[in-house]
């Protein structure tokens, strides 16, 4: 079903307790600022939050998981400068932890997206990152088999939407977006402008609107 | 749509139409389902998918409006809708393969009371096989009509216990609309929706498949 | 390497005897015509072609295979009105055929591309075309295990190439061309226009460079 | 470049700088590794790839050029070049793992006789495990070329026969460079390009390493 145009607090009112939620954004880039906050004053809580970090100083993300909401956190790299709200949740052990490297995160939610059961990666063969995963030599080379990443909710930001929740981004701010958006059952993208159905070229449409489910304006 | 005579491709057509939900995605086959397109209803917000790389397909080109570099699955111009986008072969088959189209609609040599279709190959022995993205349709959307005639030309019903047919996808089919007769196909079976032309007897009596 | 500017003939030297040559386009949407028929004059043989189609009319991938150049073709359609070419070397014996459904002839070369092993498809679970493959149950789900497609050579026409190789596509003409581009060993893509280098906006690239070897400018 | 004392990491970065062939397509690592864009020659041709998505990626961005929506890998502020596209990540990493970079550069704990790479974590019992994109790079790239300093602060040298250290990748290192010794590792084992300020049968009495 083409997008909605809605506020911030009704987007996240998709996001139920025990959700998994994947979060677009790389450091700030693409980061969907808005909505995370909105899902913090939103209260669903047990979360498994898919995103490359694990939240940066006391804000966003890592507000979220100040506020005791998540349970498990799925990501790249979530040891960082300014991760002490993570790392004390963690050494806590109030958190758990799934580090994925950051090309099989992307490809899993890809798989997820794209109605594939399974892949073989060549990353992170032979590295504690593999261990206890199926493993495979095809053509002479070794692999592990990755499973989807599937959420239940993804909050991505872009650049501009057009009312049917056709996206484009900007620059590396594109980043895990475009796959999140298709890897999760309800999408929600904050952008920066939404404009008339036909003012964006489809040409240049990265995230076509079958993936968008609802659209909140946040302008810069 | 209520009908005491069989039904015209265009009324099938107008059928399969109206149990489109406005809003939704999706894809025509090619040939008999194409004619869905006419039937929509303006406002509908229905968006169409092609398996070549657009959303927001629009009615067959005519005349100046003729593109070489604007086609549907079945090679035929078209034009594109406000509100369209391109992608590449692998992003367009990744919609589809992963449910993210609401609706697929399809002809059919056959389906089974489990909802298997067999709509690419008549396995006669002689045959090429081409495939195309049938297989890749079947098994992609949320949910699968199929469009046919429920009899064959010397009367065997296409609506069977098992595909004879090479299958095309495994209980894929969820809406089978044909010319006498309109079908839901579940996990508990076949239920019938709708008669046209043929009473509920005389359909049982022609099918070796139960319906409710 | 950045691409190189060449003409067809030059270009198309690439291609040895026994290679397996992706070729783009869905009917005449995206046919590198001018490559195809620079192949046909090179004179390579024993080819795999892989494509869409096997050939339509007498032109093209048809006169390639009239020519008795391609032992091989994998392909999801090559049965159609036109396409008596190949019906007549198939029927005689003297071609192979391997039928793949489209969306798996797709992503193998996806996979390809993306160094990805092998994955496990839901299309043609239970069908002829399935048979003797891996199968494996998932989450409840069947799939087909399907391997990567390679190319020694990909042909494809692109609408736009700046000379570095970054390429834009125009409609449905971008078809199979991004996904062939990055399965090939060497990519040669026929392009309507070349421009500048900074001519074409870095968000609209649809081919980055890096999978482009050699344009080929083709005026329309 | 030779030299009698060992390297500075800038005579490190330049060294590197230097083995790129013209026209590569190349990603560098997060720390040392980023100093080898300030030796490329003008006119080389060779473009960088940030793994979050970006070909074309320019000098690190100063004063009004900084645009937050535009970093690299390390998240720092970053310009765009002539002929720059953007993608995905999951595109960006396809272009990783499908081996379509020429060199990858990368830092190390620990390279191995085969050419493993250790470059993630030191396995210490109470470290929060990060690997970023590490174990992608390290797979990805055509040739992986490695800068460390080869001996560790107590003295340990970091080319080993075996890793201690959790690995990131396997047999995956083709060139190491360090402060006082470059190397090729390939199928037959490791092999000693140049030296600065150390002879060759000091550096064969540090190693548990044979080189030839």
């Amino acid at each position: 079903m083409t997008a909605t145009v809605v506020k911030a607090g009704e987007a996240v009112e998709a996001v139920k307790d025990g959700d998994t939620v994947l979060v677009g954004g790389f450091g700030m880039a693409g980061m969907p600022v808005q909505l995370i906050d909105a899902l913090i004053e939103h209260g669903a809580g047990d979360l498994t939050i898919v995103s490359n970090n694990a939240g940066n100083g006391d804000t966003g993300l890592a507000a979220l998981l100040a506020a005791g909401r998540v349970r498990k956190v799925v990501c790249s790299f979530p040891r960082q400068s300014d991760s002490w709200v993570f790392d004390g949740l963690y050494r806590a052990g109030k958190i758990e932890l799934e580090v994925v490297p950051q090309g099989n995160l992307a490809e899993r939610m890809r798989a997820a997206g794209a109605g594939i059961g399974a892949f073989f990666s060549p990353t992170a063969v032979g590295t504690p990152l593999a261990e206890g995963k199926e493993t495979r030599t095809i053509d002479g080379r070794e692999y592990v088999l990755e499973y989807p990443i599937r959420g239940d909710v993804a909050l991505i930001s872009a650049f501009r939407a057009d009312r049917m929740g056709n996206l484009t981004y900007r620059k590396t701010a594109r980043n895990f977006g475009p796959v999140m958006a298709t890897a999760a059952t309800v999408t929600i993208a904050q952008v920066s402008e939404i404009v008339e159905i036909g003012d964006i070229d489809p040409e240049v449409v990265v995230t076509p609107a079958i993936y968008v489910d609802r659209l909140v304006e946040v302008p810069r | 749509m209520s009908s005491d005579k069989p039904l015209t491709r265009q009324q099938m057509a107008e059928i399969v139409a109206a149990d489109i939900p406005d809003g939704a995605y999706v894809n025509l086959g090619i040939g008999q389902p194409t004619m869905v397109a006419d039937y929509l209803k303006p406002g509908s917000g229905v968006v169409l998918h092609t398996e070549n790389g657009m959303l927001g397909m629009g009615p067959p080109a005519v005349g100046d409006q003729i593109d070489p570099d604007l086609t549907n699955a079945g090679k035929q111009p078209v034009t594109e809708l406000p509100g369209a986008s391109y992608f590449h072969h692998a992003d367009s088959f990744a919609m589809m393969r992963g449910g993210h189209l609401d609706v697929c609609i399809m002809g059919a040599f056959q389906v089974s009371a489990r909802g298997d279709l067999a709509n690419w190959s008549t396995g006669a022995p002689d045959a090429i096989p081409a495939v195309g993205g049938a297989m890749d349709l079947a098994i992609g959307a949320k949910q699968v009509f199929v469009m046919m005639s429920l009899f064959a030309k010397d009367g065997k019903p296409k609506l069977v216990p098992d595909c004879t047919y090479p299958l095309t996808g495994k209980a894929c089919v969820s809406r089978l609309y044909t010319d006498v007769a309109s079908f839901r196909i579940d996990a508990d079976g076949v239920h019938l929706l709708d008669t046209y032309g043929i009473s509920r007897d005389e359909l049982a009596a022609r099918l070796d498949v139960p319906f409710t």
